[in-house]
């Protein structure tokens, strides 16, 4: 029977495991596909308790502070709402598409958890092809997202649902090649390896990518100023206009499960994942988590949003070729060695050319009609 | 047996959802089970352990593919009422006998060699080099990324109004 | 080769986030850009202008509370004025003043509304809105002290206002005026340079000058396009000849023209207040007048510079104690009448931008 | 300030131009004959001292024996304004024409006097009920409307 376990265990390549696990990989398994559910069903209720106090506290009211001591009990209490709420499903909806849609578009937001590193080693697959299946998989809840928005039958959803495969289709090229540069320093596709890679925090070496990444990944995952998917003074509220009780709750945590997971991966990627002095591990993770979720937060409650021939032009006349020129950059540093002999002065040549970079294009992108696509 | 097992499982279902994609009526849910199958497929990759290809198949396939897929269903009027019978039933039906007789043939007349070695650990690093690396693909990878480059000028061309 | 597309028609409203109350647009789509789009009213139609017929003169006030529920002074104020040139009564002073004041303030209200909402409508989260609405909490708080509502004011009377100003108001006003330089200049340093709202606003929906008095547009959208008419100061009514104030306008009338027109304008209002609140006399604040007021035979047109435009009152009087017709003029549903022009081509986000930009209300269009 | 111009003045203008086109005028209006409309309408936009290019609102009024439907205009040049009205005799079913070409303004307030007064505007482009429904019997506020 050991065998067999091996055998899997080798096909799906984990490089590191506890040697010392009691029971050996199926524990390992089971005890972080637990920890993991817990991790994000307890950060999508936290982050929504910073968000609604965050964005309250911006926007110079109080937000909810009735519920249990500082309001802390409001996700709670609003998921026993939603959940106990009327299922309505649209008497034109494609019934099992409609109820469907909400599952496909969760699995995905989760299973992208199972390689992020909560301390080294400690995650629950290390595939060496890991930030690829990231991005491979974060692909997937698109197909949910559409499914939602074409089994309403709701013009809105299918408006939104549009919308979404533009930009996701669009955001997609800059994201990956944002994270091809971390992957050329680190040397690995390894989430793990890549926190290990990281004497220095990778934002510093790669503050091009960073925001690029950001960016990007706000679009991916419909965060403001790219929220136009489901932009609720255009088109209600996109794809899941029609969602009502426990599916609504379910899109509800997607969003901020998908959230939860763009910041782990950037603070994994660009902030040093899990290391940091002092506190243990996880702590540090969680804590980069938040604050790349609050810098998010802080977007939303700022900016307005954009259209979407302008998200479209953004992406292709604005991050597209920076991602590139951030690669080649990067790909010359690497190939000159710089970034394990002259750490600084990749960190000093990197910031300048971002801001010269950013500064001349965002001039150019603005003669190009400011983003602007005429129709 | 785990991996026969995942063998079984995901050859069953590939299969179904295969069924789906030809029989179904209704185009979105036929696009839907072309995506099921799609992952599938990525599923075999890894019990074949290639998992690089895996995660490929997914990004591009399911990530890229079946999203424009769905776009074009979405653009289409009426889809739900399914698609009408087409006129050329007949003849698609023979292309379709043909080419099956052609697949079938070539499965049964090929000799399938069993590889007696373990399976590369970590895929990526040997894709890499024998793509790169010293006696690889370079020049081949190179050309297809000039066509390719070529056929998305061309598109946008095409695309251009006056 | 053109690619060959079916309109799409979508319903937007009755009940949708970005049309200011019931309001329902039918509109025409190709993919996402606007081919047509019909307004569709009705929905809040309550036939104000038939109850007014069997109504006094007085009890007709608090149904113009109810127009524009969002500027209601405004329309007190109109209505009274309407009401005095048909009957000639005359307005002590310190009623004057006082009517200036609160009619100023309640521009100010409506146009802090005005912008939030707009900004709103281009996807900014709330934040502007919530900061107009801080603001106009302090005048709402104010229009409090001096009739003890907080929506439906019912204040102005015919002759006068119904009670002078309590003793804490005039510090609380100068209070509020001392605060607002610092918050006109905290929405100016969020927005005006904010790149996002340049690129969605600056160069859409655009109404020329032409267009616009073609269309009867007036208030800001009118001196967005360009157009230099203000009724304060074209047809002063009531005492606004007395200060000192300029008409800004803008040059091109897209939606960030207009958004700019409305805090120009803001701060001309609190240009006004702070003269009137040096000038204002003491002495009665009603004019001595019967119980049911009976004006002669005629007909009178009033109209005064409401917050969204020239809001007009038309009474027709057969001398007796009510109105024989009242015919309101709604600034929100003739500022509509440019709609279609101006979103023909745009995307489907550029119109809840232009709709929010022309900043209805509709109480006030289906009356 | 706006000058109300006098009726009787602009009255003998439009009587040169188009003799009998005119009921009667006085200081604060005029009124003309219903065939005429069109005609003065544009005599008073487009004559050079006039310029009546802003139509601050249209409305009507029910005298039971007949329509009186009030035009007021303004110059934004001239800052002057005039009152034109005209009247309408038949109850069955009034006719008259309709000013949408002239000012686009009178659009939505046209239709609001024909789903309200049941007045017909010959030439406007989208004569439907505005405020109330396609099946909605009578017309609320002529005065014989409960």
């Amino acid at each position: 029977m050991a065998t067999i376990e091996l055998n899997i265990y080798n096909l799906v390549n984990f490089q590191s495991i506890p040697p010392d696990w009691p029971g050996g990989f199926w524990w390992h398994w089971l005890f972080f596909t637990v920890v993991i559910i817990g991790f994000v069903l307890t950060m999508v209720m936290g982050v929504i308790y910073i968000e609604r106090r965050g964005m309250a506290r911006m926007q110079s009211r109080l937000g909810p502070n009735r519920t249990g001591p500082f309001g802390l009990l409001q996700p709670v209490a609003d998921a026993i709402k939603v959940l106990l709420k009327e299922n309505i499903v649209p008497d034109a909806a494609d019934k099992l598409i409609h109820w469907l849609a909400p599952v496909v578009a969760f699995a995905p937001a989760l299973m992208i958890f199972a390689v992020v590193p909560f301390g080294n080693g400690v995650l629950l697959a290390d595939l060496n092809v890991g930030i690829l299946y990231v991005v491979a998989i974060s692909s997937v809840s698109t197909v949910g997202i559409f499914m939602a928005g074409w089994g309403s039958s709701n013009k809105y959803s299918l408006l939104g649902a549009m919308r979404n495969v533009a930009a996701v289709v669009s955001y997609e090229i800059p994201l990956v090649l944002a994270i091809v540069g971390v992957v050329l320093i680190s040397g690995s596709l390894s989430l793990n390896q890549m926190v290990v890679a990281q004497d220095v925090p990778f934002i510093l070496l790669q503050p091009l990518g960073f925001l690029l990444f950001f960016a990007a990944g706000c679009a991916e995952i419909n965060r403001s100023p790219f929220d136009l998917m489901e932009a609720d003074s255009e088109i209600v509220a996109g794809f899941h206009t029609e969602y009502s009780g426990m599916k609504f709750a379910m899109f509800y945590l997607v969003e901020y499960a998908e959230a939860v997971a763009i910041s782990a991966i950037i603070a994994t990627l660009f902030l040093g994942g899990w290391r940091g002095p002092i506190l243990p591990p996880w702590l540090w993770f969680v804590v980069k988590v938040i604050i790349v979720f609050f810098a998010m937060v802080w977007t939303r409650t700022t900016l307005p949003r954009i259209r979407i021939d302008q998200l479209m032009a953004f992406a292709w006349k604005f991050l597209f070729p920076m991602s590139l020129f951030n690669l080649f950059i990067t790909a010359l540093q690497v190939l000159a060695g710089w970034p394990t002999e002259l750490v600084w002065a990749m960190i000093i040549v990197n910031f300048a050319v971002m801001a010269i970079l950013v500064l001349v294009w965002s001039k150019l992108f603005f003669k190009l009609g400011r983003g602007r696509i005429e129709v | 047996m785990g991996m026969v097992v995942s063998f079984w499982i995901l050859a069953a279902v590939g299969i179904i959802a295969a069924l789906g994609v030809v029989l179904l009526r209704n185009v979105f849910r036929a696009a839907l089970s072309l995506i099921l199958c799609f992952l599938i497929v990525a599923g075999l990759y890894v019990t074949l352990s290639a998992d690089f290809l895996a995660a490929v198949q997914i990004l591009v396939y399911v990530g890229a593919i079946s999203v424009l897929i769905i776009l074009a269903i979405m653009m289409t009027r009426e889809v739900a009422q399914g698609s009408p019978n087409s006129r050329f039933q007949i003849p698609a039906f023979i292309v379709a006998i043909l080419f099956l007789e052609v697949l079938v043939l070539t499965l049964i007349n090929t000799p399938w060699p069993v590889s007696s070695m373990p399976p590369t650990a970590p895929t990526t690093a040997a894709l890499a080099n024998s793509l790169f690396g010293e006696g690889g693909y370079l020049l081949s990878v190179e050309i297809a990324a000039v066509l390719l480059l070529s056929a998305i000028l061309g598109a946008v061309v095409l695309a251009r109004e006056k | 080769m053109a690619v060959r597309t079916e309109p799409f028609v979508l319903n937007m409203g009755p009940v949708h986030p970005s049309t200011h109350g019931v309001f329902r647009m039918r509109v025409t789509l190709d993919g996402e850009v606007v081919v047509d789009i019909e307004p569709i009213f009705g929905y809040l139609h309550r036939g104000i202008e038939k109850l007014a017929e069997q109504r006094t003169y007085t009890g007709i006030i608090p149904l113009t509370d109810r127009l524009d529920y969002i500027s209601s002074m405004s329309n007190n104020f109109a209505y009274c004025l309407a009401v005095e040139k048909l009957a000639g009564i005359k307005v002590p002073e310190r009623a004057e003043y006082i009517r200036v004041i609160i009619a100023e303030l309640q521009r100010v209200a409506a146009l802090l509304i005005a912008v939030g909402a707009f900004l709103n409508d281009c996807g900014a989260f709330f934040t502007p809105f919530l900061y107009m609405f801080r603001e106009r909490e302090r005048i709402v708080d104010l229009f409090e002290m001096v009739s003890g509502q907080r929506l439906t004011y019912n204040y102005m009377r015919v002759g006068g206002v119904s009670q002078d100003l309590p003793d804490e108001f005039m510090p609380a006003l100068r209070k509020f005026m001392n605060m607002m330089p610092r918050f006109m200049a905290e929405y100016d340093r969020l927005l005006v340079q904010n790149e996002i709202l340049i690129a969605r606003a600056k160069g859409v929906g655009i109404l020329t000058g032409e267009q616009a008095i073609n269309c009867s547009a007036s208030g800001p959208v009118l001196r967005a396009s360009g157009v230099k008419w203000d009724i304060r100061k074209a047809d002063p009514y009531s005492i606004y000849d007395r200060f000192d104030f300029a008409i800004p306008t803008q040059t091109t009338g897209d939606c960030y023209d207009r958004y700019r027109q409305r805090v120009e304008e803001t701060r001309q209002s609190l240009h006004i207040i702070r003269q009137a609140m040096e000038q204002i006399p003491s002495g009665p604040v009603r004019a001595e007048l019967p119980q049911l007021i009976r004006p002669p035979a005629g007909e009178a047109y009033a109209h005064i510079e409401a917050p969204k435009g020239e809001l007009g009152f038309y009474l027709v009087s057969d001398n007796s104690i009510a109105p024989y017709r009242c015919h309101i003029r709604p600034p929100s549903l003739i500022n509509l009448t440019a709609l279609r022009d101006m979103v023909r081509g745009w995307k489907i986000a550029d119109l809840i931008i232009i709709f929010g930009s022309i900043d209805i209300t509709v109480g006030e269009i289906d009356r | 300030m706006t000058v109300s111009l006098s009726g009787k003045e602009v009255a003998l203008k439009i009587e040169g131009e188009f003799p009998g086109s005119l009921v009667e005028s006085s200081q604060e209006n005029l009124v003309v004959k219903s065939d005429h409309l069109l005609d003065a309408a544009r005599f008073l936009k487009e004559t050079d001292g006039l310029d009546f290019d802003y139509l601050n609102f249209v409305t009507a009024v029910d005298y039971y024996d007949h329509f009186e439907v009030s035009y007021m205009l303004s110059s934004l040049e001239h800052n002057h304004c005039l009152t034109v009205k005209t009247r309408c005799y038949d109850r069955e079913n009034p006719v008259l024409p309709s000013v949408v070409g002239l000012w686009q303004g009178a659009d939505f307030q046209e239709r609001e006097i024909y789903d309200l007064f049941g007045i017909t505007f010959e030439g406007h482009p989208n004569l439907k009920r505005i405020f109330l429904w396609a099946g909605f019997e009578g017309h609320p506020l002529r005065k014989d409307f409960i």
